[in-house]
């Protein structure tokens, strides 16, 4: 009993995050190592097991999404419904909970009323729906998370979790305020309790900042999506008004900071701060090039990857084979230095790496 | 020269009813024409037919001049002045639209001065007494037809006199036919046949929808017109009343609120008192104060021997007392129009249509809401109808009917043959007389004279808040009233 | 013409059943039915619980704050300082019916419309929410609790949707059948004639309000043993889809009235469509299209054919 | 007591601002005055576009949806198939007022009550805004645009800030000194009266809905300018906030009446609160408690204050 998600990032922060420096200039040397290596496109890191689908074909997926208004999440179920089509044979069916813990659990009725063969529920906490993930396994089904915050953990009974690194994006936004500032930059971490992966990624940049930089300051405001529209844009003013130091404004996600960006456009301070925040959304991230939106750092995490990823998951846990605890999805930085990757209408261009498209269905056999 | 108002052909028909038949009718220049008929002969969906309100049937021609009404349920709004009741419509505006308050004030000083009516123009209407309000209605009919030049024009009055004492009725008659000297015309309808017969030139008689006759008022007694109006003949309008015997056993003491100072009285059973006055006077008061409706100030109220004060009396304690309302304000606090006519009928009596005191039977209820209608003559007799559907006067009769089935021992009214036709109205009294001779007390509170002279015992005449006369016996003539109450 | 206003929304649920099953083979099958009458529980307890108040002509934004606060006040009790389910669950009820009695005291006894109060309440309750729980989905809630809300109990559907259909006759029984549902008409309709009635009318109002709040509170409790787990964000969703469905449940069964099997069945509409639209593969948008073109749709049916004859809403 | 009523919310006003110029330094600068003046724009748009309909007693619950459209809309044709900003702007505005229309027929000519049909094309138009913009930000508004709006104007504010004070100017002129305004009154009082005092209330009713899509579409407008981006799901949050500014705002400078200048308080007032608790550190839950409960006070402040004189929502 109790709630859920407390000790959970700081032990996953925990697993990932090396010693503590001891000086300022070491700190900022390993991070700007780190922000180096993100910069440029990701590279395949695996997974190497194949897995065999031969056996799948004919085999149903109930896909539950937390909201199919959000841009990414309608396009992740397109695509991994066309993936699992394509080359599994498996049918996927989706369920747009449009933010309801009702409808999602509908999805899981669903689920077990169509006899699907799995369950993968995006973007919702899996402590929400123990009840539903006991009752689905009890019917037979496999149930997968995903995109709940930290790699491999599947504490709420699922069979796996697929999504993001959410601990390394943290991490990542950290390292790239802590290389930006010169090891003196203090930030706020615009969190939004309400979604599953945020605690997890808000303490990693939170516990990265402290880890590297010893003269750094960074504070966690909560700001949930109800809000985003009437509080963000304040919160961004009041925060340069109070205390002008704190340049750094890290909301999780570009869709968060975009109300606050136009704030700092009508409060002309695009040039006093520094917003950075994951996702690379199109549409948003483009404002990188804009130098009075204040947006200079937007993470991406590779959309199309993920879909793979989720795909050969999903394949694994239907055919009984060991579920991959972490992919290693492509996260690229996108920053003021590379702001020119923008560009075009085919965002999975900006990442320059491709090589997910072969290397999965390599994996996939047929026999 | 050529008529202001020419109809031809004109039906309506609600869903599947036809209230109106094929009317014909035509008013001249410089003529009064009475409009007449029962409750529910259509008199009003004429006028609103005139007003656009309502369309007509298809088939119908309807040629008019320049028009202004007075309808019969006011249309003002309480919660507004005088002034913007009175101009709502026709504001005049300055500079980029403005409305000229001064202009407009100036404006309806001499309209409020025409029907006689002494109140600042920035007065909510709500703090009027219905009498206030029906002026001011009036009022607007008048300033409407002001404004609406010097064509021909015709000024169309849905029962304005049903909440007029006698003064305001003959300053209106004598507006009316300034209006007519200066070749403008005007419809008017009224219950009351001798004010028909003293204004119109010529009066149309509405009969179940249809235009029966167009004669010229010279020629008919009110007698004709009653006859022509029900097509048969009819008897005394009011009934014999039995005086009243035993011992008193409704005393209130030192009454006050509102308008009303302080009032005394004790009734018997059986009688039936009247209370009258001029506005402002609080004659009107007593029966809301009476039965908890409108908190009283100080005073006490006896029923046997169970003592209560005034000022802590609710309506509920006051119907658990035996005592019953019926107010002026039809729309507003007698009915709920929307709702059928058996819903309002039994609605303070609800739990004696349950089975186990907590089931209604709408079985139970439909048959006596039949009975009711009956007894009461509403038509048209569809219990299941909302009450909105019927014409003012048969709503009056469902509201007293509500009230009576609760067999009240302690009836009170305010003015409760407002707009009711001659016909309902012996109906009406009817049905007072003979709840007196099985005991209870009747309060009428009303400016008809002549009712209060006929039915009652004795009337209380107040003035300025208190009791100055109290007319009983053989000085109790609508004379003598008139005198009294116009006496200062 | 008034069986067809009667009826219409029933016909355009029939033609989207029939539509569905022609077009999905996997719909027209018991474990649908199943899948609609078990989900939507949480939805008709809340909706009755605006119905009544609306069938006094309050309107109660705070809806959806109470269904969050209650689950989360259950879990906090239960599954955080672990009270008994018993216990826990008539104590969160009551704190919700307690918050009913602030809405009612401020908007039937000081007489501030109660739109007003409860859009000012409901946000207020929202931030004690999130508050009390940390802003974090609270666990723990009691196994024995979570079964009940989650077996089946009959035909294959969990207990808690007959505790919905129990609720639906009583307000059925209560709202047409007694003396106390024919006196909130008339409150609604007139209150001052009401009043010069002698109804209660401050009782009857408060009352209502409290119901509502209670019922809200109920419906949180289902939510969160359904899920074993209360997400202090999840009420904000229960704002809409409850007044749409007891504003098109007066539409229909008792056209003009709020009455307890038109909410019923307008919850249960509203559901097939977009379920349907699932089988079919449309998630996202295309349900929402739906979804409001057919409240649109069935309330102007109706509408039309029953000559404009609606409860008076504003 | 009048004068009290009148100015109740504008003395909570200054006594919070009192209070967090005392507890923050940061907060009593001119810089909080431009923050608060320019971030509100949007709201207090659409609160004016609200308050037009509920001047007439009609509820236009779609008003977040037209928001979140009309910005999509002006994004769509000036960011994706390249209009001049001038165009784009004007027929989205056109779009959102035939919107506006189509709740007016629905409403007015068929005489379906506002509150229901508005639910239903709201959720409709939120579901076309979806469709639309295929569920994702739209983005490539002319930097013309986004300059315009976001550029100080005076005293360092921008040009939408600007504009919604002209509308405050304009509503209020129109509501307090024009006939059609007393005719909106007259209206709501009571629409059968208004009708046979000759007034034209089918117009008059459906121009307010007209009036308030339009607003609400321009408000989507500078929100999409403001952000250089438009997000489809942005709209639904303005709900709330719109309805408690415009019913806050009944009841202060001309209390009892929907009025501009009460409007425009009440955004501000509300907003106010908020910026100080983020001022001194209090973002998240405690800022709701702060925004109910000081919408709850002010409205019962203001009440006590005038012996219930509200204007009549339901
Ligand atoms: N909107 C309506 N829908 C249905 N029936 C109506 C409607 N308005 C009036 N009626 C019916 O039309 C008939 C004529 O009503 P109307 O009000 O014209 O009578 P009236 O002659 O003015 O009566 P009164 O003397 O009582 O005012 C009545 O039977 C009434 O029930
Ligand atoms: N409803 C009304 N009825 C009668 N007179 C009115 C009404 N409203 C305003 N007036 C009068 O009209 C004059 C000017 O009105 P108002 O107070 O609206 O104008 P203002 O002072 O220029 O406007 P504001 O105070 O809104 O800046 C005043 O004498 C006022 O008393
Ligand atoms: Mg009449
Ligand atoms: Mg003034």
């Amino acid at each position: 009993a109790g709630c859920t998600d407390e000790e959970a990032p700081a032990t996953a922060a925990a697993q990932t995050t090396g010693p503590a420096v001891t000086d300022s200039a070491a700190g900022i040397a390993e991070a700007q190592k780190i922000i180096d290596q993100y910069r440029n496109p990701p590279a395949w890191q695996g997974p190497n097991d194949p897995v065999q689908i031969g056996a799948l074909s004919g085999k149903k997926v109930t896909y539950i999404s937390v909201s199919n208004s959000i841009p990414v999440l309608k396009y992740w179920s397109d695509k991994l419904t066309g993936l699992l089509q394509q080359y599994g044979g498996v049918q996927m069916t989706v369920i747009d909970a449009k933010g309801s813990v009702d409808e999602a659990n509908k999805g899981f009725e669903q689920a077990i009323a169509q006899k699907a063969d799995a369950i993968v529920f995006q973007a919702l906490p899996p402590a929400l729906f123990q009840a539903q993930i006991t009752k689905a396994k009890a019917a037979g089904i496999k149930v997968i998370s995903a995109n709940t915050g930290v790699p491999g953990k599947v504490d709420g009974g699922q069979d796996a979790e697929i999504g993001f690194d959410y601990v390394k994006v943290g991490q990542l936004i950290g390292d790239w305020m802590v290389v930006d500032s010169k090891g003196k930059g203090k930030g706020l971490v615009v969190s939004s309790d309400d979604v599953p992966a945020s605690q997890p990624q808000a303490q990693a940049t939170v516990g990265e900042v402290k880890r590297l930089c010893p003269e750094c300051d960074v504070s966690i405001k909560d700001v949930q999506i109800p809000q985003w529209q009437t509080s963000v844009p304040t919160l961004f003013q009041t925060t340069i008004n109070s205390d002008p130091d704190r340049k750094y404004l890290l909301p999780l996600y570009d869709g968060q900071a975009l109300p606050g960006l136009g704030a700092i456009r009508t409060a002309g301070a695009g040039a006093k701060v520094t917003v950075g925040a994951f996702n690379a959304t199109p549409g948003i991230v483009e404002q990188l090039k804009d130098p009075a939106s204040g947006l200079k750092l937007d993470i991406g995490g590779h959309n199309e990857w993920w879909a793979y990823a989720a795909a050969d998951q999903i394949f694994r846990v239907l055919s009984g084979a060991a579920p991959i605890s972490n992919y290693q999805i492509g996260l690229r930085i996108f920053d003021t230095s590379n702001a020119n990757l923008i560009q075009g209408s085919d965002e999975f261009a900006w990442y320059g790496a491709s090589d997910y498209k072969t290397k999965f269905p390599a994996l996939w056999t047929k026999n | 020269m050529t008529n202001v108002l020419e109809l031809t052909g004109v039906s309506k028909t609600f869903d599947d009813i036809r209230v109106l038949h094929d009317v014909t009718l035509a008013v001249g220049p410089g003529e009064i024409l009475g409009l007449i008929g029962e409750n529910g002969s259509g008199k009003s969906t004429l006028i609103k037919i005139l007003s656009g309100y309502h369309a007509a049937d298809p088939g119908a021609e309807i040629r008019a001049g320049g028009m202004a009404f007075v309808h019969q349920d006011l249309a003002l709004v309480a919660s507004m002045t005088v002034l913007e009741n009175l101009r709502i419509a026709r504001f005049r505006t300055g500079f980029g639209w403005r409305i000229r308050w001064s202009t407009e004030r100036a404006g309806v000083k001499r309209f409020l001065d025409q029907v006689g009516l002494d109140v600042h123009p920035d007065t909510r209407v709500g703090d009027l007494s219905v009498t206030e309000q029906a002026l001011v209605a009036v009022a607007r009919g008048l300033a409407d037809i002001d404004e609406t030049g010097n064509g021909q024009r015709l000024l169309v009055l849905d029962e304005p006199t049903a909440y007029l004492p006698r003064d305001g009725v003959e300053r209106l008659f004598g507006v009316l036919r300034d209006l007519t000297a200066q070749g403008a015309s005007a419809v008017f309808v009224s219950h009351r046949l001798d004010e028909v017969r003293e204004l119109c030139d010529r009066v149309a008689v509405l009969r179940g929808g249809e235009l029966v006759a167009t004669v010229d008022a010279a020629d008919k007694t009110e007698r004709d017109l009653l006859e022509l109006m029900l097509g048969r003949s009819v008897e005394d309008l009011y009934p014999d009343t039995a005086s009243p015997e035993g011992e008193p056993w409704l005393t209130v003491e030192g009454l006050g609120g509102g308008a009303l100072r302080e009032l005394s009285f004790t009734a018997r059973p059986g009688e039936i008192i009247g209370f009258a006055g001029l506005p402002g006077s609080g004659y009107d008061e007593v029966p809301y104060l009476l039965t908890g409706a409108r908190r009283a100030t100080g005073g006490t109220v006896q029923l046997d021997d169970r003592s209560v004060s005034a000022a802590t009396l609710r309506p509920r304690a006051a119907i658990d007392l035996g005592m019953a309302l019926l107010p002026a304000d039809r729309a507003r606090a007698g009915g709920a129009a929307a709702l059928t006519v058996r819903e309002n009928l039994t609605l303070p009596s609800l739990p004696a249509f349950t089975r186990f005191r907590s089931v209604v039977s709408r079985g139970r209820e439909r048959k006596v809401a039949m009975e009711q209608s009956q007894r009461y003559a509403v038509t048209p007799r569809r219990p299941e109808s909302a009450l909105r559907f019927l014409s003012g006067g048969n709503q009056q009769k469902v509201l007293l009917a509500k009230w009576m089935l609760g067999e009240p021992r302690v009836l009170a009214l305010h003015e409760p043959t407002q707009g009711v036709d001659v016909g309902a109205k012996r109906e009406i009294f009817a049905h007072l007389s003979a709840a007196a001779a099985a005991g209870a007390v009747v309060l009428l509170s009303t400016v008809e004279h002549e009712d209060l002279a006929h039915l009652c015992g004795r009337v209380h005449v107040l003035r300025g808040g208190r009791c100055v006369r109290v007319i009983e016996g053989g000085e109790l003539t609508p004379g003598r009233l008139a005198e009294a109450v116009y006496a200062s | 013409m008034k069986t067809v206003e009667k009826y219409a929304v029933l016909v355009v649920w029939a033609l989207i059943i029939g539509f569905f099953s022609w077009r999905s083979d996997a719909f027209g099958s018991t474990s649908t039915v199943k899948l609609i009458l078990s989900t939507q529980t949480v939805i008709l307890i809340a909706t009755l619980g605006v119905m009544v108040s609306l069938a006094v002509q309050e309107f109660d934004l705070s809806i959806g704050s109470v269904v969050g606060f209650g689950g989360c006040m259950v879990a906090v009790l239960d599954g955080v300082h672990g009270w008994a389910p018993g216990p826990a669950i008539i104590v969160s009820v009551l704190v919700c019916a307690v918050f009913g009695m602030l809405n009612a005291a401020l908007s039937v006894l000081l007489g501030i419309p109660s739109i007003i109060v409860t859009l000012g309440t409901g946000t207020l309750l929202t931030g004690i929410t999130l508050g009390i729980t940390d802003s974090k989905v609270v666990t723990g809630i009691s196994v024995k609790t979570v079964r009940f809300m989650t077996d089946p109990f009959l035909f294959g559907i969990p207990a808690p949707f007959y505790l919905g259909l129990l609720l639906c006759l009583v307000a059925w029984f209560v709202l047409q059948h007694t003396p106390l549902g024919r006196r909130m008409v008339f409150i609604a309709e007139n209150r001052e004639v009401a009043r010069l009635a002698g109804l209660r009318v401050t009782l009857i109002r408060a009352g209502a309000l409290v119901a509502t709040a209670t019922l809200g509170g109920l419906a949180g409790i289902v939510l969160a043993g359904t899920n074993s787990a209360a997400n202090p964000q999840a009420g904000s969703y229960y704002l809409l889809p409850t007044f749409a469905a007891a504003f098109l449940g007066s539409t229909t069964i008792v056209p003009g009235r709020f009455n307890a099997w038109g909410a019923f069945v307008a919850v249960y509409f509203l559901t097939t469509g977009i379920t349907g639209l699932q089988y079919l593969g449309y998630a996202g948008w295309p349900e929402q299209v739906f979804y409001g073109g057919s409240l649109v749709a069935a309330v102007t049916l109706s509408h039309i054919a029953g000559h404009r004859r609606m409860p008076s809403v504003a």
